[in-house]
């Protein structure tokens, strides 16, 4: 009693006494918690309700990327960490300020360069966990590959319509990174965007909530937690169906996180390999690469 | 002809009517890379791209053979079997 | 072209266009929820989520209905509608701020009474569709015994340390009522709450932002969408698994929806039901009805 | 001996040791009524009464039978056979 009264505050204890009255978490998960430092990559429709939810679970550091986007009034039917009074302005400044809302003792860094090759390794060193928030094919090879160079756990969401998909990757020595699953990016043209194709709201809020829900496991270090790696969630919010399918292990192969028989092909830093041309290549136009 | 159910997913249902199950009957003796390419000749009237190259799927689809990872049963290589489910998921990008 | 231009301000297409361009939604859903009212009862776990995503998606008019709590620090960690401002203050009002500051057109009406038997048809009357975001058995069985009276759809969802479940009720002339599925109440002692148990933030949340799903595909009528009735949503968020499991029928001799043999057992009005005796008769100690 | 899964979920699972999926051998020629008071007399040690008044399950736990209600299916009377998976779920009622 006297440790716990030690460590926390009287505002931290109530702040979050109902998640340290789980018998898993308790007053260590708490303390694990706000040791750890987490990255949230796209302050959109999954990165809102997931950065709201660390922050107010009380996570040590949290960090968020976007590429520099302002809040256009379109985004918010979904990306509930932001205001009518925030639109034009910076994404990640207005989902900072709605986490400060509710967690003012909050620790949170801001960066609106978006992920970039180049600088990836360095963006996500820095971090213990990492929230693929993000709506793009190139951004998601180039977090994966880093996190794979770097062995950081990956939590990766993403939605479009009525459907969403959750997987974590690189948690653990037997985990797949994403590149593990898919060697061969989607032709261009097979790419849909909210933006082009719409989502409705709630949609991509019920994956960000769920990536939520595995960094915690992660960062407390949940007693008996599973986290959802080598599986995958699928959500089809039009018929309320759900399943978690099993999937492959980390490919000895893998150019990201193993040992290619061409040791050439081994991606050591994302800075170094030719993102533009590894997506466009997958063109329907062009003939496939035989790792798929 | 053998009776199988086949699930499409992320998008891929568009290919088919909008259908996200059918149960169909397909050519006995068919391997998996076999009923890829029958699907795309016989359920898939326009964009056959955006299922496969005959009979390699295309990149960015998830293969489950019964609910597993299909590269854990032999890919397109697997001899399909009366009641086998075979499921088409397109993985999702947006946020 | 023209004919959305008379329906809808710039203001309002912008807003909502990635949920427009969703060909089973469009303009026309969007104009049915426009028309539509929602009441979610509760403004904690569940219901701040599914209030955030209702207002933002243009709900038509929005019901909050809490029983006056106010607040509290420990409500932070998963209750994301609220602010640390906000704590002491009133939590419908809190909630209602937080709801205008993403969608200042919203239309918003809030009650502090909580749900009570007496009132319970008319307070729910008026509006279209209930979400059950409640923490206790007696509140369930007066809202959904008031929904069958009325046969109003009922979107029910509940959470409790890493586990959450999700199911609509009275939906169709198929679809049960909850007393369908419990005729019998639990024993009070069997009944965990979030207060004493503990519960993990984003498990709620991602039950409460379901509910929202399946309130929208209600409200907006969306072609082709199958709502989780005679099923329920079984989310474990420990170990990251989901399953959708069949439920029942209607139960033709239920006491709230069906014509129960003993005619007097019927249950026309909630106010004529005593639901502090029917809760307690389910302790242990006690022997159990013959109807479970 | 028959050969089941039982599945404990909802806070049950407390009540045998955290265990949310056991594969357990039980007494032959149960039916579901007989394997409820089975459980409460063998894998049970403490607060049976959450679990079961006898072969009676407590109210506010859904009992399935191979993923289907146990409504659809005779409830207590239905004969178990091997390989049947039983779930046992507790409702919840926070929020
Ligand atoms: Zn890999
Ligand atoms: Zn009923």
């Amino acid at each position: 009693e006297n440790g716990v009264r030690q460590a926390f505050s009287n505002d931290v204890l109530e702040r979050y006494s109902r998640q340290m009255l789980l018998l898993r978490f308790g007053v260590e998960g708490q303390k694990r918690l706000s040791q750890k430092s987490v990255l949230v990559i796209g302050a959109g429709g999954l990165g809102c309700p997931a950065a709201m939810y660390l922050a107010s679970a009380g996570v040590g550091r949290l960090g968020l990327l976007d590429r520099g986007d302002s809040v256009d009034r379109s985004n918010l039917h979904r990306q509930i960490g932001h205001t009518d009074a925030s639109v034009g302005a910076d994404k990640c400044l207005s989902l900072r300020d709605s986490l400060m809302r509710i967690n003012p003792g909050s620790s949170i860094c801001t960066l609106s360069t978006g992920i970039t090759a180049k600088f990836a390794l360095q963006l996500i060193l820095p971090f213990d966990i990492v929230l693929d928030c993000t709506d793009n094919v190139e951004s998601r090879y180039i977090i994966s590959d880093a996190c794979a160079a770097l062995r950081k756990p990956l939590v990766s969401g993403s939605a479009i319509g009525f459907e969403g998909q959750l997987s974590v990757y690189c948690d653990s020595e037997e985990s797949p990174c994403y590149r593990c699953i898919f060697p061969s990016p989607p032709p261009p043209d097979c790419v849909g965007s909210c933006d082009t194709a719409g989502v409705l709201g709630p949609v991509p809020g019920v994956i960000g909530t769920m990536q939520a829900v595995e960094a915690l496991k992660l960062a407390a270090e949940i007693e008996g937690a599973e986290v959802c790696s080598r599986r995958m969630v699928l959500y089809d919010g039009l018929s309320c169906e759900t399943r978690v399918i099993r999937l492959r292990s980390r490919s000895k192969t893998c150019r990201a996180c193993g040992n290619p028989e061409d040791s050439s092909q081994r991606i050591v830093n994302p800075a170094e390999f030719d993102y533009g041309s590894f997506t466009l290549a997958g063109s329907c136009a062009t003939p496939q690469s035989t790792d798929q | 002809m053998t009776s199988v159910v086949l699930e499409f997913s992320g998008g891929l249902e568009l290919l088919v009517d909008g259908k996200k199950r059918l149960e169909q009957e397909v050519p006995d003796k068919l391997t998996l890379g076999g009923l890829i390419g029958w699907i795309r000749s016989n359920l898939i009237k326009e964009r056959h791209e955006l299922f496969s190259q005959g009979q390699r799927i295309r990149p960015g689809v998830l293969v489950l053979i019964n609910d597993v990872d299909w590269e854990l049963e032999g890919k397109e290589t697997y001899n399909l079997s009366s009641g086998d489910c075979i499921s088409f998921i397109s993985t999702l990008h947006g946020g």
